[in-house]
């Protein structure tokens, strides 16, 4: 059990030496985000009256959700470079511990990209009265990445070795997500506009956010040593 | 050959089957208190909407035995119920934006089966384009295998929140294509036939796709035998 | 009653839902019949090939 | 050490590699000989548990018990690959492969392997992306993790690729100090005088001949 861990945490911190020395990996993403906001305001215009919140909660998570799918599209290149993937596959490495790794990188990768979207949206729209930076829609956001991570770092492992991976994401990625999608922004807009509680909220979407996360996660380390396995 | 006459026969038969039960379904089955005779293409479009969502189980199994049975011939099954899955999902949107036409008078509504189907039929075409862009072998058996589990569970929770979605957004319209509610038991066995046949329509189109796959793959075996 | 079901004649949405579901599942399976026929005109010439070539 | 006993592998439908079967034993080199495609790679990659073979046995015994996962025991040098994460220095990406081994190599020990490379310069050891390292820099920094992982069965894939005169006399001192410890090397190599010294056992490989 021990050595799991440590190969988990190994394979983390070697995965933020990666991130931190290529910062173009995580910076692309944010800055996607950033220019997604601003096209979106541009085009809505100035926002106000009964839908505000809806609008802004659509505009975030459809932002956070390209930009998490570019950063889960490459998640995987310095792994698949000078056959570092298939070396480890030669160690005596666990699945479950080369996931967990992963999927750990992943989320907090995730969380730099998705955290600083809510801010700027609620910043740039601050004159709207609206802020999603409060503890309940973080609290949404963060257990809708963690279903979409575990799925993120399973399709990238799959669709590593395919040729068409650009025509993947929309194909596979987003309908695969999509309930991940509406319970993010219905329960958003529930907390937001009808200031729902949480606790509330998890007999629905919360609630099906979390079987989402949990049954990706599940599925992930399952099928994740199944997909390194000697074949 | 005598297997070819079996599966000349067979289609006959099909043809012959489904012939019956749609025309149980246009012309015995009465008509329908509400919407009158439009609401027939119920007898076309349930059962393939059924057949759309039952290949997703059958691709669930094929691609779990596909990861146990690792020399197993369910690859191809897969590969071979997940086209025909795609065939019936498109035909389902099909069927449905056209009852939906005269019902709700546009060609789409947000319902929540068909807007699943849509998923779903997505989801098909994902997992056709990414077998057929990775490379022939075990490792992409595996991997359209984790694929059609992935889909196949997702399916559920693809369904219930769009159902959630659905019912926040429009209050459920009385009679709902797809819709058993107002149904009365001579409709029922027909729609029920219907489904049955169309059940077993997909399963003979998957078998027959599965044998051409099949020959595809001995005949690239032969191949490799030619090959210094 | 559905505001447009009313005095709108359902024999071409009728036939439409039909005609469309006949030709797919049939286009589908004739393409299927071509595409053994294909196949098994192959394995046969190969098999002759090789039967000749011994 | 490692025994191989009527081993089959194809790809395919493609036979390639029909009823293979060998011994290495501690202390013992094995020298893969074959023409280009008799599956030489193929086979390393077997042993190295990245394919799995269709047919026949391998196992791995160290001090008279049979090893469960043979990885364990095992280091692996692909013939194109150096398993380097290019952006890493040299330091780290050693440290990351040992780590996962279990191990926990502490600066010097690492210091020390880089050296038997010429490798430990304090300019080029770390902050220094190893992408921009050459060839030769890059198949000895490869060779120091084989070396590093302490694994009595190593597996190298044209381990000499890349190296220099200087560079071959160090791959011929770690590889005594290995055999010397008790470990065996299976290697695949065009390049076979140096190998010479060290009398290596041949298996011969004969390409597939078509049926």
């Amino acid at each position: 059990m021990k050595l799991l861990f440590s190969q988990t945490m190994t394979i983390v911190r070697h995965g933020f030496k990666i991130e931190w020395a290529n910062p173009e990996r995580w910076l692309s993403p944010i800055l996607f985000a950033i220019t997604m906001l601003i096209l979106f305001s541009f085009s809505v215009g100035t926002i106000e009256g009964p839908d505000t919140a809806k609008l802004l909660v659509a505009e975030t998570y459809l932002t956070a959700f390209f930009s998490l799918q570019i950063s889960f599209a490459r998640f995987l290149e310095p792994d698949q470079q000078d056959g570092v993937f298939s070396l480890l596959r030669t160690y005596p490495l666990s699945g479950s511990a080369w996931y967990l790794g992963k999927y750990i990188t992943v989320m907090i990768m995730g969380l730099l990209i998705l955290i600083p979207t809510i801010f700027l949206t609620s910043f740039l729209h601050a004159k709207s009265g609206v802020s999603l930076m409060s503890i309940p829609v973080i609290t949404v956001a963060v257990t809708a990445l963690s279903g979409m991570a575990a799925l993120g770092v399973l399709l990238s492992t799959m669709t590593m070795g395919s040729g068409s991976k650009q025509i993947l994401y929309p194909l596979l990625y987003f309908p695969l997500t999509a309930p991940v999608l509406i319970s993010a922004v219905e329960a958003s807009k529930s907390i937001l506009v009808d200031n729902v509680n949480l606790q509330s909220l998890m007999s629905s979407w919360l609630g099906l956010l979390l079987i989402f996360g949990v049954m990706s996660f599940t599925l992930g380390i399952l099928l994740f040593g199944e997909l390194v396995k000697a074949e | 050959m005598e297997s070819e006459k079996l599966h000349v026969g067979m289609s006959l038969l099909m043809i012959g089957l489904v012939a019956l039960t749609w025309t149980w379904g246009l012309k015995w089955a009465p008509t329908e208190l509400h919407m009158g005779e439009v609401y027939r293409i119920i007898y076309v479009h349930v059962p393939a909407a059924f057949t759309a969502f039952f290949s997703a189980f059958i691709l669930l199994i094929a691609s779990i035995v596909t990861l146990i049975k690792k020399e197993s011939s369910a690859g191809l099954w897969g590969r071979s119920v997940a086209e025909v899955g795609l065939i019936f999902t498109v035909l389902t949107l099909a069927t449905g934006s056209i009852w939906g036409r005269p019902t709700w008078g546009v060609w789409w509504e947000w319902d929540a089966r068909l807007t699943t189907t849509l998923i779903l039929a997505l989801l098909y075409c994902g997992y056709l384009i990414l077998y057929s862009s990775l490379a022939a072998g075990p490792q992409r058996n595996k991997i359209a295998a984790t694929l059609g589990i992935i889909i196949a569970a997702d399916v559920p929770i693809i369904y219930k929140s769009v159902t959630w979605w659905r019912t926040l957004h429009q209050p459920p319209t009385l009679i709902r294509p797809g819709g058993e509610s107002t149904i009365d038991p001579e409709m029922r066995i027909a729609l029920v036939s219907c489904m049955v046949v169309m059940i077993i329509v997909g399963a003979f189109l998957t078998y027959q796709r599965y044998r051409n796959l099949a020959l595809a793959e001995e005949l690239e075996k032969l191949s490799y035998e030619q090959t210094p | 009653m559905s505001p447009y079901g009313e005095g709108l004649n359902p024999i071409p949405y009728i036939s439409a839902a039909f005609g469309i579901a006949a030709l797919m599942l049939g286009g589908y399976g004739a393409w299927i019949v071509v595409q053994r026929k294909r196949l098994k005109a192959i394995k046969i010439a190969s098999q002759y090939r090789k039967e000749t070539r011994r | 050490m490692l025994k191989v006993s009527d081993l089959h592998f194809g790809y395919r439908f493609r036979p390639i590699l029909q009823g293979v079967s060998c011994e290495v034993s501690a202390g013992e080199i094995l020298h893969i000989v074959g023409t280009n495609g008799s599956g030489k790679t193929t086979l390393m990659s077997i042993l190295a548990g990245l394919t799995k073979e269709t047919a026949g046995s391998i196992t791995l015994t160290c001090d008279n018990q049979e090893i469960a996962d043979r990885r364990q025991k095992t280091e692996y040098l692909p013939a194109e690959a150096n398993g380097l994460y290019g952006k890493m220095d040299a330091m780290d990406n050693l440290r990351f492969w040992q780590k996962l081994r279990g191990l926990s190599p502490s600066n010097e020990d690492i210091i020390a392997a880089l050296a038997q490379w010429d490798l430990d310069h304090p300019l080029i050891r770390s902050n220094f992306p190893t992408e921009k390292y050459s060839t030769g820099m890059k198949r000895r920094l490869a060779l120091a993790r084989v070396q590093l992982s302490g694994t009595p069965l190593w597996l190298l894939d044209e381990p000499l690729y890349g190296l220099d005169a200087k560079g071959i006399v160090q791959f011929q001192s770690i590889l005594s100090q290995h055999l010397d410890a008790g470990g065996a090397v299976a290697v695949v190599s065009h390049d076979t005088v140096p190998l010479e010294t060290f009398r290596p056992k041949v298996l011969e490989i004969e390409k597939r001949t078509a049926s």
